[in-house]
């Protein structure tokens, strides 16, 4: 990709050899791309909040939304333009500068994820050696978001979502956290690719199948870890109207929006390309139809992630919400001793099996 | 040059958000100068080549205990907080035995000589991966440390719930 | 390339900052983050060392330290909750009972 | 070959079982675990002299106990002849003791402790004999001695036993003191305190002499001096021997097993096997002799006109143990061994008699009031009159070829005093026959002296107490029988069987003058007896007349050559008067007192001052501590 860009560079200016210049000229790629990756996960995004509420609608024996363009697929622009030009009301008791700071925090983590993940082969914004850990560390600076915006919108309401969301964050993270480290060992790294291209070489070709408890719990800690039902307590209307945003309005509360949304969006996408195996398939499926092979990487990921979110919107439109000391139970007393012992099976395994 | 602007940079912003976390009247905004200062010696960090500990600066200062301090804060009383003094009265003596500190560290640092280098270069970190070496010397030489770790941590867990845990009504 | 003395400089001062804030903070979880400052100095001028001694011992001591951090500062907000529940105050110099 | 281990282990283990478990669990049960401890000890130890006479050696190291920097000591054990005699005689008597112990102790409310404590003095006094070296010696040796403390002061509710106690345990402490300058010396001369390595030395210090206070003294003279101390304490040799007579406030067991039979041996014991030391000084050797002869004379006399049962045989216990000590003197350490090793048996089958008389008597003691037991108590008379007649030196019996022997040895050795200590011996020979028979006669014939209701409660022992009697008395009969000199047709395989541990004393005597010795060791015991039937079966009012007669010098042995009076008024009450006046009076109440009160006083004037610094305010405090951090790294910086 970048020696793509470098060649164009090339053919227009000649060879660059002021070094200045040349870290200029790498400072606006990565920036192209940042915006490349924005602009198509906000897309992303965007059809997500459409593809929930045909899913939805199917689920409940709707048809979902038709009206704003062919089958309705220019709502999520409809939607847009509505919040973009709602009135932006700010309580008179909040505490300005983090009222104002909370979203951008929220969503601004959110989106910096996305920096880390390989679309397809080669290509990752920042292709880093700790890139699992990166997201954790991204998905544990959104709690603040949540915190900050319970807190500062000086509403009761607002407060004990903030306070739910957050003990609610840190807990799964504990479980999403260790449920991966199975993965990290059979991989034995932590940068995705290297991941998604230790699973190529796996037998299986994907990790879901040897680590099923880590996946198992993995998805489970994500719908917390995005507030999704059945365990999003911190915005359970019918208790606490909406939970931490319940003050914000228009473009801020968009952002929230955008900033779950995109969440999703990165949960799906690590579980895809860690669990199932990124951008590629199985090779026993390319040795027995080749000519899946030429089928771009990009394709199957994208497959394998609006699979997982269908799981969520799937899982949000059968369960009912859990109570909070359930909640909580699940995460400490099942997900974290499940994981755990997984942690410990795989290091077994991986010290009596040679070559696993 | 770069590296010295970068680090001339990091310093600079660092200070200046140290004080503004000792500072701030309000613990909230405070707790806020203070994550986004981890942020900073995270890139710090990131800047000597330990991205594995930059990770963990942000993941558990940052993700966990910071957190738990917002939590903390948030539990108290803010509004008596904003009224009153936030120094004590004997400040200046503290001011200046801070500055003596400061002043006879910055003595001793004028006169240290570098030890040889060790076997861990830059070029070998990179080849293994940071985690990895990091790890490989974790889980050998300092194993026993690391599960005395484990074993402090399982303390403060037990230590915290029965410190903060309500005592019942009942006796 | 940096000298090593500038992170050390760097360190000293989130260090004293922090003994600052230590010293003269009323509110004890003020306090406490002054101490979290203070660790946080020394941390620095411990990966500066480990990257320019090339020793991995150092980013170890981080390591452990950033670990018992985690554990003290569990403890420690515990102690000030309970407190807080006592005294309904958050002001050290409110609370000077163990006095001679 | 390994479990010799299980002889000083097992009571070990069994002191253990009764003193944790006794008081709650075993209660009236406690004697089982001892006595089957014991006896498994007794069975080790047989087949360890099986052994032992096969002609294997132990010597084994068995755990290091001390290392401090040369210094280095471990527990280990050393079987040889020596020890395997001394594993029999110790195994032996205690377990009969122990059975013993049943009906005598049966239903006393320490029931479990005494049994314990039984057991651990076993164990003690087995690990005394087992040592390798000097400081495991030393710790049986203690050992044994709080053991016997422990035992005296049984009825600790009664004054004089406690005091009895006390009186042996500090009486010891005199004799154990210059022991323990003896192990030192030891260590300082040799550089290790092994017996193997000291005794094979010991030959080239023999002419060796050390500075002390500005005289040259012999060395191994000092060392074996030093070592003797420890053995005139507790073999309760004269001057030191006053806490004997008293430790019988014990039960009488104790007094049998402890203070007959194995603890008091001990003494003889170290002698015997320090004799590589104690052969290379001439000067110590007659010290030994001299002392030993001394006292058996001087306590045989005291023993003649007492009215305690149990004091009669104790001093007869002393005028014996210093036969031993005559005899290792004159170099006969085998003689000396041999009458350790008949004596235990019959001595403890007479403390075992007066025991069961007492059982008799309800503890009446008094020779006066008793009299014509004979038809009440069959056995124990028997047995009592066999055991009277081994120490007789009647011959046939177990006495007489120990006795003789040492007797001959003594006439026949090169011992410059040899032929003194002789005469003292069979001295002490006739003296002994005549104050035994004596008790004898008194006791067990003529009429009943005591009430009534005494009398009408008078009854044999059960047979707990009666069959160890009678296996003593087999002893004590057929124990010399392994020691019938060539004289009379033996092998004398007891002297030959100890040769190559204590050698033996060349003798010069013809065959004449050897009957000769004997003969008249023969006659003086049995005019003794015949002395004694005379003055108190015949003519009763012979001895009361005897006393009045010469009231002064029967005063003077009766009480004791007033010995314990001399040692009051020299030590004890010089003691306490200083202990009065000057500690008490002046260091305690002037000094130390001044100091105690005067500290809490400063300091709590101090501390009013001090206390101001304790505002409550953490960071006051913190600032203190910040401030020191300051101080310190300035004055490392600035040195």
């Amino acid at each position: 990709m970048n020696e793509i860009i470098y060649s164009f560079i090339e053919y227009f200016i000649g060879q660059v050899s002021n070094p200045w210049l040349k870290m200029g000229i790498d400072v606006f790629i990565i920036l192209i791309q940042i915006a490349a990756v924005v602009v198509v996960a906000l897309l992303h995004v965007a059809y997500a909040t459409y593809f929930e509420r045909k899913v939805m609608a199917r689920m409940q024996v709707r048809i979902g939304p038709t009206e704003v363009g062919p089958i309705g697929l220019l709502q999520p622009f409809a939607d847009g333009v509505k919040l973009f030009f709602k009135e932006d009301i700010i309580p008179a008791n909040a505490d300005k500068p983090i009222f104002y700071l909370a979203p951008v925090i929220f969503f601004a983590s959110a989106l910096t994820s996305l920096s880390v993940l390989p679309f397809f082969n080669n290509f990752a914004v920042a292709n880093i050696n700790v890139g699992l850990l990166f997201i954790f560390a991204m998905s544990s600076i959104g709690a603040y978001g949540i915190v900050m915006s319970g807190w500062s919108s000086d509403s009761k309401f607002a407060f004990l979502g903030g306070l739910r969301s957050a003990s609610q964050v840190i807990s799964y993270e504990i479980a999403m956290g260790l449920s991966l480290v199975g993965v990290m060992i059979m991989a034995g790294s932590l940068n995705l690719s290297e991941i998604v291209r230790a699973q190529h070489q796996y037998p299986t070709g994907m990790f879901a199948i040897p680590q099923f408890i880590g996946f198992f719990v993995f998805l489970i800690a994500a719908l917390a870890e995005t507030n999704r039902l059945p365990f999003d307590l911190p915005e359970a209307e019918s208790e606490l109207v909406a939970g931490y945003f319940t003050e914000y309005s228009g473009f801020r509360f968009a952002m929230f929006f955008l900033g779950e949304y995109t969440g999703m969006l990165i949960m799906s996408s690590v579980a895809a390309l860690c669990f199932l195996g990124g951008w590629t398939i199985p090779q026993f499926i390319t040795n027995a139809l080749p000519f899946l092979s030429y089928v771009p990487g990009i394709v199957w990921f994208l497959l394998k992630v609006y699979l997982i979110m269908f799981f969520y919107y799937w899982v949000r439109s059968t369960f009912p919400r859990y109570r909070y000391d359930q909640l909580m139970g699940i995460g400490w007393k099942v997900l974290i001793p499940l994981a755990l012992a997984n942690i410990v099976l795989t290091a077994f395994v991986k010290i009596l099996v040679k070559g696993l | 040059m770069l590296a010295k602007l970068f680090f001339g940079y990091y310093a600079v912003v660092i200070i200046f958000l140290s004080l503004l976390v000792i500072t701030r009247k309000n613990p909230v905004h405070s707790v806020m100068w203070m994550l986004l200062l981890f942020f900073h010696i995270a890139g710090l960090y990131l800047f000597l080549n330990a991205e594995f500990i930059a990770a963990i600066q942000v993941i558990v200062y940052a993700g966990a205990i910071l957190v738990l301090f917002l939590f903390v804060v948030l539990l108290l009383n803010l509004r008596e907080e904003l009224q009153v003094e936030r120094f004590v009265g004997s400040w200046p003596a503290g001011l200046i035995i801070a500055v003596a500190i400061f002043a006879i560290v910055v003595n001793v640092i004028r006169s240290f000589v570098l030890a040889p280098p060790g076997k861990y270069s830059i070029e070998y970190i990179k080849e293994a991966t940071h985690t990895k070496a990091l790890g490989t010397i974790l889980y050998t030489e300092y194993l026993f440390p690391f599960e005395i770790a484990s074993l402090v941590l399982l303390i403060a867990i037990i230590g915290a719930i029965v410190l903060a845990k309500r005592k019942t009504r009942s006796h | 390339m940096v000298p090593l003395n500038w992170y050390l400089m760097l360190s000293a001062a989130v260090f004293m900052i922090g003994v600052f804030g230590f010293l003269t903070r009323r509110n004890i979880i003020i306090m406490f983050m002054s101490v979290e400052l203070m660790l946080n100095g020394v941390n620095i001028s411990l990966i500066s060392f480990s990257h320019y001694l090339q020793d991995l011992r150092g980013q170890i001591l981080v390591f452990f330290i950033i670990t018992v951090a985690a554990a003290e500062a569990a403890i420690g907000l515990a102690i000030i909750i309970a407190l807080f529940r006592n005294k309904s105050t958050a002001h050290v110099d409110e609370m000077n009972e163990m006095k001679g | 070959m390994n479990n010799y281990l299980l002889i000083p282990f097992l009571p070990l283990a069994a002191f253990l079982i009764n003193i944790l478990l006794g008081r709650n669990f075993l209660k009236e049960k406690a004697h089982w675990v001892s006595i089957l401890a014991v006896a498994g000890s007794w069975v080790v130890a047989v087949m360890t002299l099986v052994d032992i006479l096969a002609g294997h050696k132990i010597n084994q190291d068995l755990y290091t106990w001390i290392v401090s920097g040369n210094f280095k000591v471990s527990v280990g054990f050393l079987i040889d002849e020596l020890t395997a005699v001394m594993l029999i005689v110790v195994t032996t008597c205690s377990t009969l003791i122990h059975i013993y112990s049943v009906g005598y102790m049966h239903g006393d409310k320490g029931y479990y402790r005494f049994f314990a404590y039984l057991s651990l003095f076993t164990f003690c006094m087995l690990m005394l004999v087992m040592a390798n070296n000097f400081l495991q010696l030393y710790f049986g040796w203690e050992g044994v001695g709080l053991c016997s403390y422990f035992l005296i002061g049984y009825y600790f509710d009664k004054k004089s036993a406690s005091d009895a106690g006390k009186k042996a345990f500090i009486v010891n402490r005199f004799g154990d003191f210059g022991f323990g300058l003896g192990i030192i010396m030891i260590f300082l001369t040799f550089g290790t305190i092994y017996y193997e390595p000291v005794f094979a030395q010991a030959g080239g210090f023999a002419n060796n002499t050390v500075n002390f206070l500005g005289y040259d003294v012999h060395l191994m003279t000092l060392i074996a001096l030093l070592l003797f101390c420890g053995s005139i304490g507790k073999s309760a040799q004269m001057p030191l021997h006053v806490w004997l007579p008293d430790a019988m406030e014990g039960p009488t067991p104790v007094s049998a097993l402890i203070h007959a039979a194995t603890m008091v041996t001990a003494g003889v014991f170290l002698v015997a096997r320090c004799s590589p030391i104690f052969s290379l000084s001439e000067t110590a050797l007659m010290v030994v002799a001299l002392t030993g002869a001394i006292t058996s004379l001087f306590a045989a006399t005291i023993g003649l006109v007492q009215n305690d049962i149990k004091r009669i045989i104790a001093y007869s216990t002393i005028s014996q143990l210093g036969y031993m000590f005559l005899a290792c003197g004159v170099g006969a350490y085998t003689a000396g061994v041999f009458h350790l090793y008949t004596h235990a048996f019959f001595k403890a089958l007479l403390f075992l008699c007066a025991g069961s008389v007492m059982h008799a008597m309800a503890g009446e003691l008094n020779l006066q009031k008793m009299g014509g037991l004979k038809k009440y108590m069959p056995v124990t008379y028997l047995t009592m009159l066999l055991a009277s007649l081994s120490i007789a030196g009647v011959p046939g019996f177990a006495g007489f070829f120990s006795k003789d022997e040492i007797l001959w040895l003594a006439y026949s050795g090169p011992s410059p005093v040899g032929k003194f200590v002789w005469l003292i011996g069979t001295i002490v020979a006739f003296l002994t026959a005549f104050y035994s028979f004596r008790l004898i006669f008194l006791t067990f014939h003529g009429k009943f002296r005591g009430t009534h209701e005494q009398e009408h409660h008078l009854h044999e022992s059960p047979k707990f107490m009666t069959i160890p009697l009678m296996l003593l008395c087999v002893g004590a009969i057929a124990s010399g029988w392994v020691g019938i000199p060539h004289l009379l047709g033996g092998g004398a395989h007891f002297t030959e069987f100890m040769k190559p541990v204590l050698g033996h004393p060349e003798g010069h005597g013809t065959h004449a003058e050897e009957w000769m010795v004997m003969a008249i060791s023969v006659i003086a015991g049995f005019s003794g007896i015949g002395l004694a039937y005379f003055m108190y079966l015949k003519r009763a009012d012979i001895p009361v007349k005897i006393a009045q007669q010469f009231s002064g010098v029967h005063r003077l042995l009766f009480n004791k050559y007033y010995v314990d009076e001399l040692y009051s008024f020299l030590i004890v009450r010089p003691a306490i008067w200083t202990a009065k006046n000057i500690l008490i009076g002046i260091t305690d109440a002037k000094i130390i007192e001044a100091i105690v009160n005067g500290v809490p006083k400063a300091i709590g004037i101090f501390s009013e001052q001090l206390r101001k610094f304790q505002t409550g305010r953490l960071q006051h405090y913190a600032s203190i501590m910040a401030l020191g951090i300051l101080i310190i790294i300035a004055l490392m910086l600035w040195r």
